[in-house]
């Protein structure tokens, strides 16, 4: 598969929306023969329990019937991508942690790696199976915070403490690595700043063993609760033509039936190296998404195991230029981050900072599918369906 | 519930209180029937004509008719008035509590029912040797039970009110299915 | 105190009544009319209830058991109508309601 | 007039019946007090157990184990700015608490607490009940109506429809139950809570087991619609907080919104006790029949303070647990104290027990009888509130369009079906 532009993907999200009903946006009042007399406009958000953060969703309803929505970002809009083009390749390195602060690892993973494939350096196999742990470790993590918000807005609340309750583990093993629990900075350009602490494998090794039961856990408590059967299935159902015209990425898309996931499509780090499967869904409904994210967590368990106990010895940092000042031309790199494709696009001109530097967040494009979900369900369903896309508004609105 | 425990509670609790029960009870309701036809705003409205429906089960109570006070109770201040209540917000009232309370025709109403209720006065005035002082004791107790004996029957004979009763189901059935095809959107 | 009579009941009754009748024939708003009938009708049954008392009888009674059937179905079919009616006309007044059809 | 008070005393109905207006008002205000207290109480142990369930530790800091916890809360609420919004009504929006709160305690005066304890046995007592409970919807209504605001409305709404729905399916069975009432030798039901109770013992049985699986079917179907009736999880749609943020009380804030927390689980304990009363045998022990001998009665009696002796067992191990540093030295005594009480309580209930073990009229033996009605019936009416809060704990909410099916497409058939079963059965067996 050749690399997607940013242009390609707009080109594609614009065909499907005009193919969709938009004359919401325009209601046509000239049609006297039937008034609607509940029509009722409702502005869901920025300050909403439910929408994660500071969406606004501006929801036409029917009665409560969702007739159509209008996303409002920005809320939470800091101007990433502008701050890089301010900041030398290093020092832009922690900014990219705020932008999915649930997911840091991951953003960081795929920021080196750009710059990497830029500077045309490789990062020894030691870092870059300690990559693969730790970014596997925080795709668990990130399911677990999505799975606990997720059935706390359908209304169970118990998942969520027991979500966060083995969250917790795991940040405690990236405290230990690298000193900071969610906005961790973990790796470095060419590879990773820190050689594991002693202990680190068997850490690891004690979660792994500590976390299978616990996915059981969860599904006890919610994959055959018939509540949470009605809730999900048949809800918020995009399908995979649809989904691919919107570039969707991520568990949504794998939900709807099509196979594709970077670590396999386009291995990097060191991905081609494990023995993993890529759980799809059929009908492409919440409750397929329910499910391809409980079994994304159980094959990042195996990748975890694997790597683990096949760690080589050897450096962890490649040989970077002590100022990096990558050669004039752009790149594109982009990796399966727990919430879709995480992509960099970064134009150098040579000099010590990036010309312009656009990221491609997952949450932003799947933001997209809400209003194809939700239209013709009721409000509840806004709610459960953004909690199945699995935004994090620090990425939507950078 | 015994009959001696019965009459103890008609003898010791409902003398005491009547004369007063009934002038507050009869106050509440026709002030705030009043305010039913005068509030311009339709949910201060229904809040009025609660007030009185509840007024008027208190009276129910005190002419020992517990049954039709409890069905009072449940069926208009539960039932009826919720729906009054829903489908008042279901169309939206704030242009129609901006305009006019009354109707062009308001003062031809207001003399009609102002002969309306000369009739009534001169039929209370002149009439009022008709109606017996004191009511007749009617049992509470078993209020009940009777009302069931003579809407159901006993004992395998049809009640005098049975077939009545089935009407009345009947017109319940068609009044919910006319409900449901008039306010239904696409049928 | 003076005794409380049937007659006094009647009084109520009958000023319920009127206040009714007054509503019915001046007020604008459809719900606000529909209300009225509901006042009328319990003026009725107040009267049927106090008679039933009078006469030491529960035929009365089951009269005013009968006439709360009654009102709920009209309820349910006045409101159904006036739901219907708002949905075209977007008004719920009662002197905007003349036409016979449109 | 201490003529007229004491005579009461001996007396075995209720104040009510005995036309007795200053027992009346002493029963009225016990119960007020009573509730009041278990709605502080029910407010820590939901918090305490919805925590346990989801491995926290609850309110902890307020008292030992935050046992003071419901009354600074209650502090709180009452010194909070009470703010109406400048566009909503304000007459109706100051008086919609009072009206739920009102419905809500409204109910207590017919509940029987035991074949006495109860303000007033009215020959309607189950109509009553459930007409007034059903008043309590008004107060949300107009509440949701008088914010003048989207969310409220749109919870208000979908609150009166669902009450208007399950009220009927809840009638439906308390109907069949109240059919049940009519099987014994005289034929005639009664629609009395006292009278619901006394036909249970006269038939021997709590009208869940009658007719098996009939009675069950009604109580379940009952359980159900109750739930969704004080809307409680998983029926909690007016004021879903993930959908409506806080559903038909957002705009409400300090004293107010505490009376629509007040009148919800005033609601709740109503509720329960109409299917204690229906179904659960109201205040019976249990096998009244069945064991009946005087010594039976003394054993049963002891239960109340045994009850009380184990809480403050507990208690006490809970002291002896705690951290031995000196910053929880004042929790220990204050936990401490806590224990005595429970102790003290339970001694003086078992010496009550005792004492009217034998004398038939004496005063001690009608507190003994009192209190062994009132334990029963509070401890059956627990086991509901617990179960309102598990249902939270475990559930995910349903959607609307799903509860109102459910009412009308499955809880409204089975309910018909039942009463008209059960009045077949009754007719075949009576």
């Amino acid at each position: 598969m050749s690399e997607r532009t940013d242009d390609q993907t707009n080109d594609a999200s614009n065909r499907a929306l005009s193919s969709a009903d938009r004359s919401y946006l325009d209601l046509d009042t000239s049609d006297k023969t039937y008034l609607d007399s509940n029509e009722l406009v409702i502005n869901m958000g920025p300050q909403h329990p439910a929408t994660h953060g500071v969406l606004r969703v501006i929801l036409k309803l029917d009665g409560e019937r969702v007739l159509g929505t209008e996303c409002v970002i920005g809320y939470l809009h800091r101007g990433v991508e502008k701050i890089a083009e301010n900041r030398t390749y290093t020092m832009f390195n922690p900014y990219v942690d705020r932008m999915d602060y649930c997911a840091a690892v991951s953003n960081g993973l795929g920021y080196c790696e750009a710059v990497e494939k830029l500077l045309n350096v490789e990062a020894p196999p030691r870092a870059k199976y300690i990559r693969v742990i730790l970014t596997e470790l925080q795709r668990i993590a990130s399911h677990q915070l999505w799975l606990g918000t997720h059935a706390l807005d359908i209304g169970a609340m118990t998942p969520l403490f027991y979500t966060f309750r083995d969250r917790e583990e795991i940040l405690k093993i990236f405290e230990k690595y690298c000193g900071a629990r969610l906005t961790t900075h973990a790796f470095r350009i060419g590879g990773c700043q820190y050689e594991t602490y002693a202990g680190f494998e068997k850490d690891v090794k004690n979660f792994l063993a500590f976390f299978a039961p616990k996915i059981d856990e969860y599904e006890t408590l919610l994959t055959t609760n018939r509540i949470w059967l009605e809730r999900t299935r048949n809800v918020g159902v995009i399908s995979a033509a649809d989904a691919i015209a919107l570039g969707v990425t991520g568990p949504v898309l794998r939900a709807s039936g099509v196979q594709w996931d970077l670590r396999k499509a386009q291995p990097y780090a060191a991905y081609s190296e494990f023995d993993f499967e890529i759980p799809v869904g059929t009908n492409g409904d919440t409750y397929d998404r329910y499910l391809v994210r409980m079994e994304e967590m159980r094959q990042s368990m195996r990748i975890v195991e694997q790597a683990v106990n096949a760690i080589p010895e050897g450096p962890i940092m490649g040989k970077v230029p002590k100022v990096i000042k990558p050669p004039v031309g752009e790149i594109y790199h982009s990796i399966e981050a727990p919430k879709g494709e995480l992509g960099y696009f970064i134009v150098s001109d040579g000099s010590t900072q990036p010309y312009r530097l656009r990221v491609r967040p997952p949450s932003f494009v799947n933001l997209q599918a809400l209003d194809i979900m939700v239209r013709g369900l009721l409000v509840a369903d806004v709610v459960a369906v953004i909690g199945t896309i699995d935004i994090v508004l620090g990425e939507v609105d950078r | 519930m015994n009959p001696a425990m019965n009459s103890a509670f008609n003898a010791g609790m409902a003398p005491v209180a009547t004369p007063w029960f009934f002038y507050v009870l009869a106050g509440l309701a026709v002030a705030s029937g009043v305010a039913v036809i005068t509030r311009r705003n339709a949910v201060h409205a229904a809040l009025a004509l609660i007030v009185t429906l509840l007024s008027v089960a208190g009276l129910y109570l005190m002419l020992y008719a517990p049954f039709v006070a409890g069905v009072q109770i449940i069926v208009y201040a539960g039932g009826i008035m919720v729906l009054f209540l829903f489908v008042i917000m279901l169309v939206n009232i704030e242009r129609s509590s901006k305009e006019r309370r009354f109707n062009r025709i308001w003062p031809v109403g207001l003399v009609a029912a102002c002969a309306l209720m000369a009739l009534f006065v001169s039929a209370i005035v002149k009439g009022k040797a008709l109606f017996p002082d004191r009511g007749m004791p009617l049992p509470e107790s078993s209020n009940t039970q009777q009302i069931a004996t003579l809407l159901y029957g006993e004992a395998g004979r049809m009640g005098q009110y049975t077939f009545a009763f089935e009407i009345a189901s009947l017109l319940l059935l068609v009044a919910i299915l006319g409900a449901v095809i008039m306010t239904k959107k696409k049928i | 105190m003076v005794e409380i009579t049937t007659l006094h009941y009647l009084v109520v009754a009958a000023a319920l009544f009127v206040l009714g009748v007054i509503g019915v024939l001046t007020r604008r708003n459809v719900v606000i009319v529909l209300m009225s009938i509901e006042l009328i009708l319990n003026a009725v049954n107040l009267n049927l209830v106090a008679f039933s008392r009078m006469w030491g009888n529960l035929h009365g009674q089951i009269f005013a058991i009968f006439i709360v059937v009654d009102a709920a179905a009209e309820a349910a079919a006045g409101l159904g109508i006036l739901i219907a009616f708002f949905r075209n006309k977007e008004t719920v007044n009662v002197d905007e309601i003349d036409l016979l059809k449109w | 007039m201490p003529n007229f008070i004491m005579s009461y005393l001996g007396s075995k109905v209720t104040p009510g019946e005995a036309g007795n207006q200053f027992w009346a008002l002493i029963y009225v205000l016990i119960i007020f007090a009573g509730v009041a207290v278990a709605v502080l109480a029910m407010n820590w142990i939901e918090r305490k157990a919805l925590a346990h369930f989801q491995i926290r530790l609850g309110p902890m800091r307020v008292g030992p184990h935050g046992l003071l916890q419901p009354i600074a809360d209650a502090v709180k609420l009452m010194l909070k700015e009470d703010i109406i919004p400048a566009e909503a009504d304000q007459f109706v929006f100051w008086i919609a608490p009072l009206i739920g709160l009102l419905a809500a305690f409204t109910v207590y005066t017919v509940i029987p607490f035991g074949p006495s304890q109860a303000v007033s046995d009215m020959n309607i007592g189950i109509l009553f009940m459930l007409g007034v409970s059903s008043l309590g919807v008004l107060g949300i209504v107009v509440s949701g109506w008088a914010s003048n605001s989207h969310y409220p409305l749109i919870g208000a709404l979908r609150s009166s429809a669902q009450m208007v729905s399950y009220e009927v399916a809840m009638g439906l069975a308390v109907v069949s139950a109240i059919l049940m009432t009519s099987l014994n030798a005289t034929g005639t039901g009664t629609l009395s809570m006292i009278g619901i109770v006394q036909a249970q013992q006269q038939q021997g049985v709590w009208f869940i087991f009658k007719f098996f699986p009939l009675g069950f079917l009604a109580f379940v179907i009952f359980a159900i619609a109750m739930i969704a009736e004080t809307n409680r999880a998983p029926f909690d749609m007016a004021e879903a907080e993930s959908e409506l943020t806080a559903g038909y009380h957002t705009e409400y804030s300090g004293l107010r919104w505490s009376l629509f927390m007040l009148a919800e689980y005033a609601a709740m304990i109503a509720v329960s006790s109409i299917a204690v009363t229906l179904w659960l045998g109201g205040w019976m022990r249990p096998f009244p029949n069945l064991l009946h001998a005087p010594a039976w009665d003394f054993i049963f009696s002891l239960f109340p303070g045994l009850t009380f002796l184990g809480l403050a067992a507990i208690t006490f191990v809970g002291v002896a647990r705690m951290p031995s540093q000196s910053f929880f030295k004042i929790q220990r005594i204050g936990l401490a104290v806590f224990a005595a009480v429970l102790g003290f309580i339970a001694l003086l209930l078992l010496v009550i027990a005792v004492a009217g073990r034998s004398a038939d009229t004496s005063v001690a033996a009608r507190f003994r009888e009192g209190i062994d009605y009132v334990y029963w019936f509070v401890l059956k009416v627990a086991v509901f509130m617990y179960l309102f809060i598990w249902y939270r704990a475990t559930w995910p909410r349903y959607r609307f369009d799903q509860l109102m099916k459910i009412g009308w497409k499955v809880m409204l058939p089975i309910s018909l079906g039942v009463l008209i079963v059960t009045a077949i059965v009754g007719v075949i067996f009576s």
